[in-house]
């Protein structure tokens, strides 16, 4: 056999300019970063500092990073498919089927999988253990791990640009089409290696946070006193736990179809493709709840910090969340009602459905009533959960609408259902991401992001995402289905065209945001945030210093109420004193440890040479990566002190711009 | 919303049925619009007016910095959409039911019958009872209901016709059942709502509905003409190919549909190669 | 809703060393009076070990999960023979007796492990870890000349997709057994090596949890495929 | 700090650590001897109904799957040390969500799989059963 497999010349596509130039520029821009931080000697820091480290901070900075470079990917495939819909009326467009199915493909993959997953893990990963008050998350290698696994899931996906090609069967590949005899390419390969590995990596997230939620906490931190972020999170990582290996045996099964010619799902010998969509999606509904409780977490810390207030009816709120984490397991049918079932199941998969309406109403009206009463500060993160609040409503109407047989026996598969998950997708977690990102920014960076940019940004997105996915609505109504390349309906046009102006503003929003991010930094000593706390928020991490110390908390916070840190406020401002400082102890924390990179590089060789049939490479890749496993397992040291009197300094100044903050509070003469 | 409904409608979609089916589904999706707006309408104009008259400038307001809870208000926040809920779920279990895809529309009247099978990519639909078989063209007597037996030839397809009602999947192997009426003489647009390969854009049809005369008519003009649908022409249907211009098939094999339903064809071949196209052969793939 | 943890009756504490990644409340802020090692309550971070074991049973109960969906498959796929094969012809039972025997043995003998770790005998554990490995291996053998036979008779996986989800399900598990005879043998060097440090023992602890799963899928497995599908 | 002792808490225990009750090794060996002894009884049973003539035939699937969740229960109990004890909690509760998830995922992929088959029956049993 061939060294390199199925590997040749000809797998790059050379005819193709589109994604030629595309990965070029990509590549080039890859290598000139990489060069530059060689020459300018970055590369012992970033490997010391981000690379090796094993701080929750940092690791959710990284999958923030990860997110925000793969919506600009995705985003650029939007771009492309918006435009040739606008012009593919009685015209081939400019992007070949062929083509054109890859691009959907990878534009659901990349949002789904590579955007707002790390999106919400990042945020949950720097967030959930200063909330909860310690130190790190319950395995910090592991955690790293799972970032660099995920990395490498988006890197293969992003290599399919370049070499061979992607998936063209949708982001949920459906066989018989995704099987071998129907997509012979390797496109359907990078998909399933590329979710394979990163799906082992939210994996081992899950676990990590099911297990830092439920064991690690503050003294004193019960259930009913975590934030609802943390619920949020806790009942997030519960479903990837749950959901997750769900997608891992049904790719398995496929990989296996396609691989060592199994007939799971094939046309022949007793396959029964089915079987696919069922399990699919058994995995798929859990999955866009993954995806929206953290967001509407996000929402609640947001909404309550900007109206003043606390969270109107926590315990329903926890319910609520509880309630979407068990019946979401119950639903997944209504996405082939279209299949055939019959009325019964249809039915009662419809009922069941349409039973979610009530754990997100409970949520959408305490969100209401948190408002109601409060003294609301319209700042950059409040203005996203404001757009949230309307769109999200809309979009959530139309999800029910869909759960509704007769009804979905119409829009199945139509504009319709893309612009219902466009809506709940991009209000629902996009919206969240960017609320969470600006609301804590100054935490993760010690500086504010620019009110004015974030604004503007809001502004774009918001009226952006009304003239983009309104049009698809009506076209779904009109009878449009999705993935279409070209059409000849008339009736159609219009509208196609009004949604590629729509991504016009969209573009805005995007060059607002990168704007933003740029001003910000230039600025950053005007935005500088000294005392930890720029939003007067009300949970523990506001407590610590903005950027936190490694160890987050010199002593662990002592909590004895909802809303700690509020009460720690209270205290203080009532007393006109800080608390009274600490006996400071030497710190143990883990040490840096690159098992993660390491892992995520031979994982990386092994499913490349997967997709390309290089069975040496594979083999090398796994006894590399078992040496790896075995070398860490070997390793001695897993901790080092900081010592009493480090975490004394640091302590310290933290005290002392309290203290400051304190001064000023009493001049200003405000009450809490 | 409301707005859009309304510039969606009487334009060719599915607010603008021409059949019983397609009427009664958008009847339902209407109402089910209806009554969940009852419901959202008041909720965006409470958001936008709590944030409004909260804003931290407005000094009327009035603010309750602990006020966060209320035993009433709890019950309110829960029972409002659990009520929506149980009136939806009566909608929904009993529109699945009436409007199940394989349920008849009238069983005192008989349906004509078409089966339809989808192939790569392009639709063949046989008149069992006519010895017919039309690509890319289906006609049907307007008024009568017709009854639909679908497979496929290779992936999964979705047919839809979009004015007359629910669609249904089309898989290899399987047989779906759908009944549609045409209410009214016309042309409508019919097209595959499940991605396919490289060309599902070409998936399109055009049901024609006319009068019982003109359906008789056109069955002896078919009759008269064309080629005749055998076995091997089938095979040779079933290749890959784009863009079919309509046609139709004076004759048929009588147990052809049946023949593909049990797999005496291998499944359509599909594409000859991608990139990095097939270099294994997995033992068992045919 | 605010108990100061300090008047929490504290009678059963021991003296304990807290998780290192929470450190523990400094003297004067939670006056010392906190348990460590609460799992619902309030009393901190819990233990390392809990933290560790409790993360690998999630982990576990997720495999189960993943197990499941083979389960499924196999459900739905099993009269799918395609004119090929069922059970009934395929299986041996006494093979499957067998199997189980050894895996069940197995279990019992790493349980024993446990007892001679919690002993802290170094050389009982070892015995006892070998001698489930040797079982764990017979168990692997005697499957890997199943599959093979039934390949060599060209029932194979590519068969049907009844033997697609036969091989996938039990396949699976056998995967899933090499891999913790891999797990053994490492364990087992690191015994050598450095004795009964805490982590070891931490990992001991997992690796024990992995073994007694995998027998519990086992016993669904012969129910499932072999015992219920033998009647087919 | 000795290793030994490390690690044992009454309010929370990892899994599959042993009880403080039975903590001696007698105690430890004699818990899982009557694993052992439960889980051989219950496997020699359902190897043994297989083939009996004692049972009423469809019925046999049923009284296996019953054997197979005791002895799973055994194992549970005997080997991985879950009990109802207050400090085992989160470790039962953790439990009954998987199995609760492997419920839903077998039991709802069976029912809307057999529905999907029921309702495409290819061509001639479908005629066969409309007429
Ligand atoms: C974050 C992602 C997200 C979220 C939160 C949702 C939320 C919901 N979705 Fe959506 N959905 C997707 C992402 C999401 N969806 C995706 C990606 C797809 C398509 C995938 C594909 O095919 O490629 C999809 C597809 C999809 C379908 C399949 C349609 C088809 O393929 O034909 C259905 C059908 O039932 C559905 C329903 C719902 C429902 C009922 C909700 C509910 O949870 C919404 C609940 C919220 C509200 C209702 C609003 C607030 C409530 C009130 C103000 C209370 C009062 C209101 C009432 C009682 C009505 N969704
Ligand atoms: C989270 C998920 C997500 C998100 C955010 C989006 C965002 C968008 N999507 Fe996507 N989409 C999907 C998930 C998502 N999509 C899925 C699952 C499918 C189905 C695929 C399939 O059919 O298989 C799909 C399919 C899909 C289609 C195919 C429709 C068809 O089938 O015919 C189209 C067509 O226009 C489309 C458009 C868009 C557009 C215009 C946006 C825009 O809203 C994008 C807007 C994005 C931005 C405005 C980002 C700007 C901000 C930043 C980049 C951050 C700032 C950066 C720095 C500060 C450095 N989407
Ligand atoms: Cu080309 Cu329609
Ligand atoms: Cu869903």
């Amino acid at each position: 056999m061939h060294l390199l497999g199925k590997l040749s010349w000809n797998a790059i596509p050379w005819d193709q300019p589109i994604p030629l130039v595309a990965g070029a520029v990509v590549f080039v821009a890859l290598f000139a970063v990489v060069a530059w931080t060689i020459l300018k000697g970055h590369l012992p820091y970033l490997w010391r500092e981000w690379i090796t480290s094993v701080d929750h901070k940092r690791i959710g900075v990284m999958y923030t990073l990860l997110a925000l470079v793969m919506l600009v990917r995705g985003f650029v495939d939007a771009i492309m498919m918006r435009s040739q819909q606008a012009i593919a009326f009685r015209a081939p467009g400019y992007l070949p089927p062929e083509h054109y199915n890859q691009i959907f493909s990878a534009h659901g993959t990349i949002m789904i999988f590579f955007a707002a997953m790390p999106l919400m893990i990042g945020l949950m990963n720097f967030v959930v253990p200063l909330q909860l008050g310690v130190r790190d998350v319950a395995f910090p290698t592991l955690n790293a791990t799972s970032f660099w696994l995920t990395a490498t899931g988006a890197l293969l996906v992003n290599i399919s640009l370049v070499v061979g090609e992607f998936d063209p069967a949708g982001w949920l590949p459906y066989p018989p089409l995704s099987e071998l005899r129907y997509s012979p390419g390797v496109g359907v390969d990078y998909y399933l290696w590329a979710l394979l590995i990163s799906g082992v990596g939210t994996l081992m997230t899950g676990i990590n946070f099911v297990t830092t939620i439920l064991k690690i906490r503050a003294p004193g931190m019960s259930y009913l006193r975590m934030t609802i972020f943390c619920w949020t999170a806790l009942a997030a990582n519960l479903m990837i736990v749950a959901a997750f290996p769900v997608l891992t045996a049904t790719l398995a099964m496929l990989t296996l179809d396609r691989y060592l010619g199994f007939h799971f799902f094939t046309n022949a010998a007793g396959g029964n493709m089915m079987m696919f969509i069922n399990l699919i999606w058994a995995w798929g509904h859990p999955e866009v709840y993954i995806l929206a409780l953290p967001s509407f977490g996000v929402f609640s810390e947001v909404i309550s910090t900007f109206s003043g207030k606390p969270l109107f009816g926590y315990r329903s709120m926890v319910a609520a969340t509880m309630f979407i984490c068990l019946v979401s397991f119950t639903v997944w049918l209504h996405h082939f009602f279209t299949m055939g079932a019959g009325a019964d199941v249809n039915g009662i998969f419809g009922i069941a459905t349409s039973i979610i309406a009530v754990g997100t109403g409970v949520k959408i009206y305490n969100w209401l009533f948190t408002m109601y009463g409060g003294r609301i500060r319209f700042a950059t993160p409040m203005l996203w959960a404001m757009g949230f609040l309307v769109t999200f409503t809309i979009g959530g109407m139309t999800g029910v609408l869909l759960a509704v047989p007769p009804a979905d026996f119409q829009l199945h598969n139509s504009l319709f259902l893309v612009a219902h998950f466009h809506n709940v997708l991009i209000s629902g977690v996009l919206f969240a991401g960017f609320a969470g990102i600006t609301y804590w920014f100054p935490k993760a960076f010690g500086f504010r992001l620019h009110e004015g940019w974030g604004k503007a940004a809001f502004w774009f997105s918001l009226i952006g995402f009304y003239v983009t996915f309104m049009p698809l609505y009506v076209a779904g109504l009109l009878g449009m289905t999705r993935r279409l390349q070209h059409y000849e309906v008339a009736a159609w046009h219009p509208w196609m065209l009004v949604a590629a102006f729509g991504i016009v503003i969209m573009t805005c929003a995007l060059a607002c945001q990168v704007t933003q991010i740029v001003v910000s930094i230039r600025r950053r000593d005007e935005l500088r945030d000294e005392t930890g706390d720029p939003w007067d928020g009300r949970s523990l991490e506001w407590a610590t210093a903005s950027p936190p110390p490694a160890f987050n908390f010199a002593v662990l916070p002592d909590v004895r109420g909802e809303e700690p840190y509020q009460a720690i406020k209270r205290r203080a401002i009532e007393t006109q004193q800080l608390s009274s400082e600490a006996q400071y102890e030497p710190i143990e924390l883990p040490r840096n440890s690159p098992t993660g990179f390491i892992a995520a590089f031979f994982s990386t060789i092994t499913g490349f040479a997967l997709i390309w049939h290089i069975w040496w490479m594979v083999g090398l890749g796994l006894a590399a990566a078992y040496a790896v496993f075995v070398w860490f397992a070997w390793r001695d040291v897993e901790e080092y002190e900081i010592p009493a009197d480090a975490v004394a300094r640091a302590d310290r100044d933290r005290r002392r711009a309290r203290a400051e903050w304190l001064d000023h509070h009493e001049r200003a003469g405000e009450p809490a | 919303m409301a707005l859009l409904l309304s510039l969606a409608g009487c334009s060719g979609g599915v607010l603008d049925p021409q059949g019983p089916i397609g009427a009664a589904d958008a009847k339902i999706l209407l109402n089910a619009v209806e009554i969940m707006l009852a419901i959202v309408i008041p909720t965006l104009v409470a958001v936008l007016a709590f944030a409004w008259w909260f804003r931290a400038s407005n000094t009327r307001a009035r603010y309750l910095p602990d006020w966060a809870y209320s035993g009433r208000l709890e019950l309110i926040v829960w029972s409002i959409p659990l009520l929506v809920t149980l009136f939806l779920a009566g909608v929904i279990w009993i529109g699945a039911h009436d409007l199940d895809p394989s349920r008849p529309i009238a069983p005192q009247r008989k349906p004509v019958e078409v089966q339809v099978v989808s192939l790569d990519w392009k639709w063949l639909f046989i008149y069992p009872d006519q010895g017919i078989a039309s690509v890319n063209q289906l006609v049907v007597p307007a008024d009568v209901p017709v009854h639909f037996s679908l497979t496929s030839a290779t992936v999964m397809n979705m047919f839809f016709v979009p004015q007359l009602g629910s669609m249904i999947a089309t898989m290899y192997g399987m047989v779906t059942q759908l009944y549609l009426e045409a209410g009214h003489v016309g042309d409508f647009y019919g097209e595959s709502a499940q991605l396919s390969g490289d060309g599902f854009s070409d998936m399109h049809f055009t049901l024609r509905a006319v009068s019982v005369d003109a359906f008789a008519q056109w069955v002896a003009a078919t009759r008269q003409a064309g080629p005749a649908l055998d076995r091997a022409g089938y095979i040779a249907l079933s290749q890959e190919s784009r863009h079919v211009r309509p046609f139709t098939y004076r004759a048929v094999e009588p147990a052809l549909f049946r023949a593909v339903v049990d797999r005496e064809f291998p499944a359509g071949p599909g594409p000859t190669g991608g990139t990095g196209g097939p270099s294994v052969h997995p033992a068992g793939a045919r | 809703m605010s108990s100061t943890t300090e008047a929490l009756p504290q009678p059963h504490r021991r003296d304990i060393a807290p998780a290192k990644l929470g450190g523990r409340g400094a003297p004067g802020h939670g006056g010392g009076g906190h348990g460590y090692a609460t799992g619902h309550g309030e009393g901190g971070p819990a233990s390392k070990r809990v933290i560790v074991g409790y993360g690998f049973w999630i982990f576990l109960l997720s495999d189960i999960v993943m197990f499941s969906c083979f389960f499924a498959a196999h459900a739905v796929l099993q009269t799918a023979t395609a004119g090929g094969p069922s059970g009934r012809a395929l299986f041996d039972p006494s093979r499957v007796a067998i199997e189980t025997g050894c895996l069940l043995a197995s279990s019992f003998t790493c349980g024993l492990s446990a007892v001679a770790t919690e002993a802290r005998s170094r050389l009982w554990t070892q015995l006892c870890l070998l001698v489930t490995g040797l079982l764990g291996f017979a168990f692997l053998t005697l499957e890997a000349k199943e599959f093979a036979g039934m390949v060599a008779a060209g029932n194979g996986p590519q068969r049907s997709a009844f033997l697609s989800s036969f091989f996938a399900v039990v396949g699976c598990h056998g995967l899933h057994v090499s891999a913790g005879l891999l797990w053994l043998g490492t364990m087992m060097a690191q015994i050598y090596v450095k004795g009964f440090r805490p982590n070891i023992v931490r990992r001991l602890l997992c690796f024990n949890l992995f073994w007694h799963a995998l027998d519990i899928i086992w016993v669904a497995l012969f129910t499932i495929v072999y015992l219920v599908g033998e009647g087919r | 700090m000795t290793p030994a002792k490390e690690e044992i808490n009454a309010d929370d225990v990892a899994p599959g650590v042993m009880e403080a009750a039975d903590h001696s090794i007698r105690d430890g060996i004699q818990g899982y001897l009557i694993g052992l002894a439960l889980a051989i009884m219950l496997t020699v049973a359902s190897f043994y109904i297989v083939h009996t003539p004692l049972i009423w035939g469809p019925g046999i699937p049923v009284a296996l799957v019953v054997l197979a969740i005791a002895q799973i229960g055994v194992h549970l109990v005997f080997f991985l040390h879950i009990t109802t004890a207050p400090d085992n909690t989160n470790n039962v509760l953790a439990l009954a969500f998987g199995v609760l998830i492997v419920a839903l995922v077998i039991g709802g992929s069976l029912w809307i799989m057999s529905h999907l088959n029921q309702n495409m029956l290819p061509m001639d049993q479908m005629t066969r059963m409309q007429r």
